[in-house]
């Protein structure tokens, strides 16, 4: 067990940081869906350009190839210099693509890859459906084979970015007679074919970056099916747990930056008795309890990347960081509504995107989402109790 | 001793639910589109005369002789739908207007032509000659308001909403209420009813609290309604644990804030000691099952759940709203630790 | 909605309050389980010889007869008269003999019925088994009928007061083909029997009231049967409901004592910074929601004694309050550690039998009870989703 | 980077765990019949031999010359068992006397011929000349102590056991560990390890965090054994979400516990300058996950859970008595709030 960088891992810090430092551009991003693709996709464009792009990406097709170590580094060195979020190419870079990596043919991603590198592609998800939720396995957006090309039907929902995005990764039925994991295909779906619209939900933060997705009679090529016809439930299942990796990192790092503001808010804030609320025995207690719990959450992460340097096939473990981290991060948000006290009812002027900062109000009612969004809190339970521990199942 | 509503309650919960169910029904928020909501003029002077103002105001008064047990169960309707708090607030106005003798103010108010808005003070407010009111204060519903509403453990005040048009308009957490902030540089109260033999503190507190507890019942049916008929994996998901006992929790929960809540209020309105113990013992219980219930209720949803396209979002703003009018949490705890509990 | 009590009743409260003055011992109740018993019985025959036996009891039994009103005003005032718990006759009083009147033989009613209001029978209960704790109805205790007496063999668990008690309720199993619910039988088990092994079970707490029975070819004779042989699951369940009743007031009044004497230890004990506890923050705020709490629990159950006043059929809201009332104290019990700080490994000298009083640590093991006896608070939710909520049952 | 063990340490975990599993295996405590539990001299001197005590000595100062890293290795393993908690104090006592050159009271400790009990100040304590210590304490594990450990914030003390006779014995929370109450009276101080450079402070919240970790580990183990294995509605009750989840729950709480631990291990081995945070952070996390995970297993063994003829409700009494060892939750709050954490 240890803690060491060596040195040229060190060196490598080095080179992030320098460059991080002159790169990352000082201004905020835009308040609107486009003016936030724009954002992004330049900024993914400006790390392409400098041999930055799909750090996690093996070499041989266009990726950085860190080793996890590096990508810790990486990570750590980006949330501290506060560069932008990854936004709208989070879906290309951190699923879509590796997908395509470890299941595609080599001419999609001789197409697709390096387009996503580039920031010349957005990618959107299209798994989840109205009544396929928790249980994804049940979905029903149909697609029939017809010949040379695929006719879809259907509904997709929780759509991030689908407003904006160019590709999605879309999960049929082709089979409506096999057993539910079955009869399931991979499609990679161009979001201008004739047959789609798209209609943005409303979140209770005010937000309208999740979209619903309608297909009628979308003809998507047969070349687009990846993996094979019917066995898209192993191909969607193929970078399971990668969402899980060191991308991770920038999250928790900016759940601590948000730890410490409300310390700060904590200090600024008066309490009841007009002493800063900081002083409250209760939010201190609390306070400190979301330092330590916060800094247990950087050590499951350093736990599962050592994990991870073992064995590269991800296990279960990631379930109890999800659910650890995104419930910490909703107590951190009410806890920001204590200290603001009758205060809490005014909302502060709407600033650019919400990014987790100290926009209190936002943040609280956006932290709804982390306990829902990826798997419910009651998935990741279920799957910790099956798979960790072993605990018998429910016969479905 | 009994708890539960006579016939002649049971008539005014009914009719009053009927009345919202087609008046102002849940479904009216997707029409709000995330703005504040502004009662028209034609419902307020219906309200004024299906007599809510006056509900609890004494006949010779002016008002219609009833008393706050059945006030609290018209305004726990009011909380299921999430009606506009202003309601309250000029429920109260009115009987402050009533026992201070403010005799044009009250019949205004009861007549429907008077709107009072909450306001709450952002630190303490300063007292000056005559008792003019200087302070900062947070007013909820300001659209339409003709008077504000100040409590404070001394007891209500009232005072025109002159000057409002200068208020500087902010967002509300619950965007569906209005929410200004106002500057008052010694303005003259109407009416001060103090906190005496009449307690108003003690019904303001109780009044949030039926709002809350209506609240809590609307979320509770709205996690079951959902539980019902949501299907995952094959079953409606209220067979799952995970979903079917935060559904008990919240079950029990307003078991605890509805009966606490007709305690108290036969407590206040019989004057007994302990009124304002219970009162607030209310609110306490109510506000904090009112936000953990909405939180859960989001939560069973899932995605819609995050959504504005389902009621849920409404209730965790709404609550947390309620939260803070007539008593914060740190000053319930102040009250109850303070007043001597019965045995 | 009134909380007005007629003339006579408070002329009725008045009489008991008076009487109780009088009469209420001021010896402590011993520390030993028989001289628990002899001091609970002598208590009980005190009752009766005045005519305060069985207050819930028709008054063609012996009982008192009270309404719903006056059976409030006894508890009530009972309770502020710091009288004795009811201990060991709490199964005859508040269960076995009940379940007499609702569904014994007058024979049956005769013999028992007055020995219990004597206090000259003690009771236990016969109901729980090892395999069969929150699935009651699975119980494999076997009884054969052999003409004029059945043959009992098996064990039950969890039987409070086996040690001292005379008679037991017991629940047994006369035909192991029939359905889950069919096929039992309630029966009057002399604990003299031959036959019969009684090992107390050593608590968390410290104490030993709690037995488990072992039942060897015991002899039952077949008038003992309550109801019919197989229809026992329905003479069980006659009772059901009846332990929320008011009896529950004297607990929730206890557990009001409880909490202000909380708060008295908090303004004794000097917190972190050498001010008293109840000056910290967390710790104001926690006492006072328990004081709001314990005033909503008594406002609940005063709900239920007005429905129980339009309905006799007690319903499943029982549950809520079962459930409010156990998770209450226990949260109670968990802030007197909080208070008592690093004092809280210390317990106090062992003094009478353990009464919910002011020695915090037991009560604090003595509270983990609470939510597992009478119904687990994992029963209780399903009994409230199910029943209360009318929530779509698992298949089971 | 690396927090999982590697062969050696591994090694070290194996062959910890199986001689316990031999000595000291929880089914001990049956025999105990919840009376203190004091270690033989037989098997005191086989720990000692075994190099339990000097493991993270320097070899240079009569160590095994292992680190921080492998003591907490170890001491979760103790934790797992619920060993008593005056081996751990015992291992600081040693370092103590190793850093302070009390060459003695060193090998005396490596040899076994030193049992150290935890002191735990009732109230501030006062130092007179010298540095002579007066005060009242607790004494945990006083049978057969020859020595106290004081731990405050200027560091950790040792004091001579005499005078222990005439301790007032008192019964502890947990039965299984001994208890005095201790009136000091200008002891002298056989040595004192200043908290600098060497970090006792947070070597001792670490170590007590290790035995909370092995304990959260074991209880976790317990609660889903009994979750696979008791039947009830036909079904091994682990499929009930109402204990599968607490279960997951329980896992959580250790996977976060055991990480901290670790990290905090490494930092204060290192000596960088979060150390203290760190340390103080896996103590907090561990005691809060201790006692709850202690709590709900009670709560899934039903009726079994309280009586003593399960394990259950061993870990309940010995998480609140690790609790206030080397930093109440009070005293960890001020440190994490006026330590900076890392970035």
């Amino acid at each position: 067990m240890d803690l060491d960088y060596s040195q040229e891992d060190q060196q490598f810090r080095k080179r992030v940081h320098d460059w991080l430092a002159e790169n990352v551009p000082d201004e905020a991003l835009p308040n609107d869906s486009q003016g936030a693709r724009d954002y992004e996709v330049a900024w993914q464009r400006t790390l392409y350009e400098n041999g930055w792009a799909g750090i996690s990406w093996p070499t041989e097709y266009g990726g950085c190839g860190l080793s996890l170590v590096e990508q810790i580094i990486w990570h750590e060195e980006y949330a501290r210099a506060g560069a932008p979020g990854v936004g709208c190419n989070f879906v290309g870079l951190n699923h879509g693509g590796p997908t395509l990596i470890a299941c595609a043919s080599e001419e999609q991603k001789a197409f697709h890859l390096p387009r996503i590198l580039r920031g010349e592609s957005v990618w959107c998800q299209g798994f989840s459906e109205p009544d396929a939720g928790s249980d994804l396995a049940n979905l029903k957006c149909r697609a029939e084979v017809m010949g040379d090309h695929l006719l879809v039907t259907g509904q997709k929902i929780w759509t991030s970015y689908g407003n904006v995005a160019d590709y999605q990764e879309l999960l049929v039925r082709t089979d409506p007679d096999a057993a539910k994991h079955g009869g399931i295909t991979w499609l990679i779906c161009d979001m201008r074919s004739p047959g789609i619209e798209i209609r943005s939900i409303p979140t209770m933060v005010g937000e309208s970056d999740f979209c619903e997705v309608f297909y009628e009679n979308v003809r998507i090529p047969i070349e687009n099916v990846v993996g094979e016809i019917n066995d898209g439930w192993r191909v969607a299942m193929s970078t399971l747990g990668f969402e899980r990796g060191t991308a991770f990192i920038a999250q928790q790092m900016r759940l601590s930056e948000v730890v410490e503001a409300l310390a700060e808010l904590a200090r600024d804030t008066p309490g009841a008795d007009g002493r800063p609320a900081i002083e409250d025995s209760e939010i201190a207690g609390k306070l400190a309890t979301l330092r330590a719990e916060v800094a247990a959450l950087r050590s499951m992460t350093y736990v599962s990347i050592s994990r991870a340097m073992r064995s590269p096939v991800p296990g279960p473990e990631g379930s109890m960081t999800k659910l650890f981290f995104s419930e910490l991060g909703q107590r951190a948000y009410q806890l920001s509504l204590e200290v603001l006290g009758t205060g809490k009812v005014e909302r502060a002027p709407l600033s650019g995107h919400w990014g987790g900062g100290t926009d209190w109000l936002r943040g609280y009612l956006g932290s709804f989402a982390a306990t829902i969004g990826g798997g419910t809190s009651e998935i990741m339970r279920n799957i910790i109790g099956d798979r960790v521990l072993g605990l018998p199942r429910d016969r479905r | 001793m009994d708890l539960l509503p006579d016939e002649e309650q049971q008539a005014i919960i009914d009719q009053t639910a009927s009345f919202l169910e087609s008046e102002l029904p849940l479904a009216r928020f997707h029409e709000l589109g995330g703005q504040p909501e502004e009662l028209s003029d034609e419902i307020w002077k219906t309200i004024a005369k299906l007599g809510w103002f006056g509900l609890g105001i004494p006949e010779a008064q002016g008002g219609v002789g009833f008393t706050l047990a059945e006030e609290s169960l018209l305004v726990r309707e009011l909380g299921r739908v999430l009606a506009p708090p202003t309601l309250v607030a000029t429920l109260l106005g009115a009987r402050c207007a009533a026992l201070c003798d403010a005799v044009a103010l009250r019949d205004a108010s009861l007549a429907g032509e008077v709107r009072v808005a909450w306001a709450q003070s952002r630190d303490e407010f300063s007292l000056g000659p005559g008792g003019a009111v200087s302070g900062r204060f947070h007013v909820f519903d300001p659209g339409g308001a003709t008077h504000l509403l100040l409590l404070d453990a001394s007891g209500a005040r009232l005072i025109e909403a002159r000057g409002l048009g200068e208020a500087r308009v902010l967002e509300c957490l619950d965007e569906s209420v209005g929410l200004a902030e106002v500057e008052l540089d010694g303005a003259s109260v109407l009416a001060f009813l103090e906190n005496g033999a009449d307690s108003i503190r003690a019904r303001a507190s109780l009044l949030v609290s039926a709002l809350l507890v209506g609240q809590c019942e609307a979320t509770r049916d709205d996690a079951v309604a959902y539980a019902k008929e949501r299907v995952q994996f094959g079953k409606p998901i209220g067979v799952f644990q995970a979903v079917k006992h935060p559904c008990a929790d919240m079950a029990v929960g307003c078991e605890a804030a509805l009966s606490q809540l007709v305690m108290a209020a036969l407590v206040v309105r019989d004057g007994l000691a302990d009124g304002l113990f219970q009162a607030t013992a209310a609110k306490l219980v109510a506000a904090r099952t009112a936000v953990k219930s909405a939180e859960r209720n989001v939560q069973i949803h899932g995605g819609y759940g995050f959504t504005t396209e389902y009621d849920a979002h409404l209730f965790v703003k709404r609550a947390h709203l309620l939260d803070v009018l007539a008593g914060s949490q740190r000053e319930l705890t102040q009250v109850l630790l303070a007043e001597k509990p019965p045995h």
